[in-house]
């Protein structure tokens, strides 16, 4: 390598590492420090509003790979389609957001919440109770901006926010 | 902005040459026959006016009574673009020259086309299976692999 | 200045004294470099805006030693069609000289095992004898990278070995003696200032020789994976990791000693000098670490042989022309003549030498 | 034992040292493996093996409909889901023949342009730690990432598979805090960008291992159809952005930056000034970004005419191309993707041949594959 500038490149490279000591580190301590995802998150749950919902079944077919299993059953009494039982297998889910675009009656969401890790696949496979909103499963504003407002503002590393302690 | 040629004067201009090499030229595309492939194309590539010197991408489809291989060819000097088309019509073991000798780019797309419908190019440098492993028997694009 | 307050051979009977000191500097070394480790770690990661450990203990202090533990436990593989022997034997030959440089080198006043009166000879004998260790290891594990990575340690310390030696007698010249006492001693102006050139090429060749950045072509991770410890794990890659920091903090010590005045210094107790002057001279290390991309194998060569080792005889020359005409009022004129050279000396060097035959123009 | 053979010809016939930079390699961004012949450190003969990441994108696409294919497409360059799902989109358009409203247009040009200079960063940032920089560039270069992905996570809500744009549009419109976040951000870029020339772009160290390495002359590189920066590293000033525009690319003014010697060092400089570019389109994309409808009246099942049509874009890694051919059914007949980085590599084998293991991993990491990409 020709020194012709006498090795004035590595110093200026130098100069910026040796900067970066004064700065603040960007890491966020996870656990114990967290980042607010965005209000629009599609957390890896889905969220499924039971009276709304009319049995129509788009949402299953506008799922490419087939994870919502849905079957309805004739109700009688006030003549309209019951849902009999709604599942949702989380583990095919790649979260992609086109049943929550395709369901004509706004009966299904994402959720905000990103900690739904099981620890057997069994689980993974959402039933028809767990799939209500909840005050700790927040519904995310994906597609809904509505109801974005009430969630926190997103944290982001623009504003050099690393999350609250 | 680049000028996609019309297949017709193209056809014109090749049927004076080549006789018979052309099967049917439409608005945007230019069929020919498989073995007149090679010529037309280095016609394409050399003459003057045209210098077709980059072939953008080749791809192969399954139209079930034939395969057809279409080759998306640009001039850089001149900024205009064509489409070319050919066609095999056995299905046991289709056979297509290949166009590596005029253009590398399609040395690694003619070995996928080869892999996944099962065309073998004649005159190919090394004509192997590029994403599948050896062992594996059938071609998956084909529509009735299943 | 003996140390005070104890008599130099303490206990009276030879062995016991050196059984006792032995095991003392053995422990301090081995503490210094499990903090080595950590600070690299620390630093490394400070420089690159992140944290670096700091879960096990307050500030991760005790990661290094977590990461001791786990190595101890980590099942020990030894290739099938390896040469069982060489690789067993070859993290031994790799560590026990990087401990026996300590032997040598003086922390503190009188602090030294054994004062040898041929000190920095003795450092630069035993130094090499890891090479051979390393390439043990890289044989004896039966796998190309490995091999690859061997080779590339021999031929790079071969060559680096030269440029070392010369700018080492430099300073033997100044100080006028081999022992490590004694160039200590001497040193009432740091040779850093009076031999700058001879601490450039020390410096650069001593980073070549414990393959550190930009020279790590041995376990070069983005090529080689990670050369001749690829295939060792639990305590032996444990014992070759100890290597190479105990090396890296070998390397400290020693141009501390001869370069920035060893334990000499205004204020601060000198035993707690000689700790800031390593810290500060392996912080450099672990900042050039950070931010120089690594330099190619036959680029190392030509580096060495055509550019360190004319600049190191021509240094060496320098200094004995200077040793013969010994100013009368004192050794101060020397530092801006020699830095004067050294600067001329690169330039010049550096405008009628081109590395890569030539192809290479910036 | 004196030798009594007078002249006895001693042949030393050294066999080459075949080598597997394997599918597993730190710096093989991905898995790609190469099987390289090696007579010591010189390369004598390098063959590429792919297939490892096949999944086989192109027949999942024909069994979905044109809206669900637009998932399987952020899978493809995985560092660059906007631009393949806007390569798609405008394939689909092309072939179905749909308007797209003028907020839509701009939003495609912001997304298309972050997402290369995030995916120029990963390509950056990767080759200069190939280089042997302990990671600094990347980490620094990662950072610079993680604001843009905020910036995605925030319009989309995700940060790799966005699945954003839609045939006729985007899914949904950028909230409020956007465009205050998208101005700070490129307020600030350019320093960044500053600070990355500093540290490594007068190394002398890097300009030695990468000056005049792995040259791809200018005719190889049109002989293989190259493109991207491959292509512009070697001199030639092809830019589909510039050559054929797409969407409204034609109404921003902006420069194409392009190498001499189509070595890596012309490559790397090549993606920076790209970077700068892309800046300087993003700031004329936000003056004028006009109100209204961001998707045109599209059914969820569209079912375009038969017949055929590709449509390419300039995707960061190179020319994208989606080839479709519809038969009037809702799903694709046949989806096939030009993927710029598998005809990027054609000419790895030529490049390579005569240097040193240490060069190839440079002149592999300069070309800046993907394996989602070259495998499909």
């Amino acid at each position: 390598m020709k020194f012709e500038r006498y090795g004035l490149g590595i110093a200026k490279g130098l100069s910026v590492t040796i900067r970066h000591l004064l700065r603040r580190p960007v890491t966020t301590q996870y656990p114990e420090q967290r980042l607010n995802p965005s209000r629009r998150t599609r957390g890896n749950e889905l969220i499924w509003d039971k009276d709304k919902c009319t049995g129509c079944g788009t949402c299953a077919k506008a799922c490419h790979i087939g994870a919502i299993h849905i079957s309805t059953s004739t109700d009688l009494v006030n003549n309209k389609y019951e849902v009999k039982s709604y599942e949702v297998d989380t583990g095919y889910c790649i979260f992609c957001g086109l049943c929550v675009e395709a369901c004509p009656f706004e009966a299904l969401f994402m959720s905000y919440d990103y900690e739904r890790a099981q620890y057997r696949r069994g689980d993974l496979v959402q039933g028809k109770e767990e799939m209500k909103e909840t005050p700790e499963r927040k519904v995310s504003g994906y597609f809904y901006p509505g109801r974005a407002a009430k969630l926190p503002k997103q944290s982001l590393l623009v504003d050099n926010d690393r999350g609250k302690r | 902005m680049t000028l996609a040629l019309s297949g017709k004067d193209i056809a014109k201009q090749i049927e004076k040459k080549f006789p018979g090499g052309v099967v049917e030229s439409a608005a945007e595309s230019l069929l020919v026959e498989a073995e007149s492939l090679l010529e037309i194309a280095a016609y394409l590539k050399n003459t003057p006016g045209l210098d077709f010197d980059y072939l953008t991408a080749v791809s192969g489809v399954d139209y079930l009574d034939c395969f057809e291989v279409v080759y998306q060819l640009t001039s850089l000097e001149h900024n205009h673009s064509l489409v070319l088309k050919t066609r095999c019509y056995q299905r046991d073991n289709p056979t297509l020259p290949s166009v590596v000798g005029l253009w590398r780019a399609a040395d690694f797309q003619e070995r996928e086309i080869c892999d996944l419908f099962g065309i073998s190019f004649t005159g190919h440098p090394n004509l192997k299976r590029i994403f599948l492993w050896e062992g594996f028997e059938g071609h998956p694009l084909r529509k009735d692999f299943l | 200045m003996a140390m005070t307050w104890l008599p130099p051979d303490w206990p009276g009977n030879f062995w016991a004294h050196w059984a006792i000191f032995a095991v003392i500097i053995l422990v301090f070394v081995l503490l210094m470099v499990l903090m080595f480790i950590w600070f690299e770690r620390r630093a490394l990661a400070i420089m690159q805006a992140r944290l670096g450990p700091n879960r096990a203990g307050p500030f991760g202090l005790f990661q290094p030693a977590a990461d001791a533990l786990k190595i101890m436990l980590k099942e020990d593989i030894v290739p099938a069609k390896g040469d069982k022997l060489v690789h067993w034997l070859a993290p031994v030959v790799a560590f026990v000289p990087v401990l026996l440089i300590f032997a040598v080198v003086p922390f503190r006043g009188g602090a030294i095992l054994a004062d040898l009166n041929i000190g920095i000879l003795y450092i630069l004998a035993i130094s090499s004898v890891t090479t051979v260790g390393i390439f043990m290891a890289g044989w004896g594990s039966n796998n190309k990278y490995s091999t690859l990575g061997a080779m590339r340690q021999v031929a790079s310390v071969v060559s680096y070995e030269m440029p070392v030696v010369l700018s080492v007698v430099g300073v033997i010249l100044l100080a006028g003696s081999l022992s490590m006492q004694q160039i200590v001693a001497a040193q009432d102006i740091p040779f850093i200032l009076l031999q700058p050139l001879g601490f450039l090429l020390f410096f650069i060749g001593a980073l070549a020789e414990i393959n550190r950045t930009p020279f790590d072509l041995t376990e070069a991770d983005s090529e080689l994976v990670a050369g001749f410890n690829i295939e060792y794990s639990g305590m032996k890659f444990g014992l070759l990791f100890l290597a190479e920091y105990g090396e890296a903090l070998a390397i400290s010590a020693i141009v501390t000693t001869l370069f920035l005045g060893g334990w000499r210094g205004p204020i601060l107790p000198d035993w707690l000098w000689f700790l800031v002057k390593v810290g500060l001279v392996f912080f450099v290390i672990v900042w050039i670490r950070t931010t120089i991309p690594r330099v190619r194998i036959d680029q190392l060569m030509a580096l060495a042989w055509k550019f360190l080792f004319p600049l190191a005889l021509l240094n060496l020359l320098i200094t004995a022309a200077e040793i013969l005409v010994w100013p009368a009022v004192s050794l101060w004129v020397f530092v801006p003549v020699n830095i004067a050279i050294a600067i001329v000396l690169i330039v010049l060097w550096s405008k009628f030498f081109k590395l890569g035959w030539g192809k290479v123009e910036v | 034992m004196a030798t009594t053979a007078k002249t006895k010809e001693i042949v030393v016939n050294t066999e080459p040292f075949v080598v597997n930079f394997g599918p597993l390699h730190p710096s093989t961004h991905g898995v790609f493996r190469m099987k390289i012949t090696l007579d010591g450190e010189v390369i004598v003969d390098m063959e590429p093996v792919f297939g490892y990441l096949h999944r086989g994108i192109e027949k999942l696409g024909e069994e979905r409909t044109y809206t669900q294919v637009i998932p399987l497409t952020d899978r493809l360059d995985y560092l660059a889901s906007m631009s393949n799902n806007l390569a798609y989109c405008l394939a689909v358009e092309k072939l179905a023949g749909i308007a797209v409203p003028e907020r839509a247009e701009y939003l495609r040009v912001i997304m298309a342009e972050l997402q290369r200079i995030a995916s120029h960063l990963i390509a950056v940032g990767s080759f200069l730690t190939d280089c042997g920089a302990f990671l600094t560039p990347v980490v620094y270069m990662i950072r610079e990432r993680e604001r843009i992905l905020d910036l995605f996570d925030m319009v989309c809500g995700q940060r790799l598979t966005y699945n954003y744009m839609r045939v006729g549009g985007v899914s949904q419109d950028i909230p409020q805090e956007f465009m205050p976040a998208l101005a700070k951000f490129l307020r600030e870029m350019p320093g960044w960008i500053d600070e990355y020339e500093r540290l490594l772009k007068e190394n002398e160290i890097l300009l030695a291992r990468s000056k005049g390495v792995g040259i791809l002359p200018r005719d190889l590189a049109i002989d293989i159809a190259a493109s991207g920066p491959v292509l512009r590293g070697s001199g030639v000033k092809w830019d589909i952005r510039k050559a054929d525009p797409y969407s409204i690319y034609d109404r921003f003014e902006f420069d194409i930056p392009t190498g001499t010697a189509g070595d890596c060092y012309d490559r790397y400089r090549v993606r920076v000034e790209e970077m700068r570019q892309s800046l300087r389109i993003l700031r004329q994309a936000i003056k004028d970004l006009p109100r209204g409808e961001v998707r045109s009246e599209v059914p969820h099942l569209i079912r375009p005419p038969a017949g055929e049509a590709y449509g390419h874009i300039e995707a960061p890694k190179g020319d994208l191309g989606f080839y479709l051919v519809s038969d009037g059914s809702i799903a694709p007949y046949r989806f096939h993707v030009r993927a710029p980085t598998l005809i990027n590599l054609t000419a790895l084998a030529d490049m390579i041949r005569g240097w040193k293991i240490a060069d190839t991993i440079i002149i592999f990491g300069s070309i800046d594959i993907c394996m989602g990409e070259v495998d499909r």
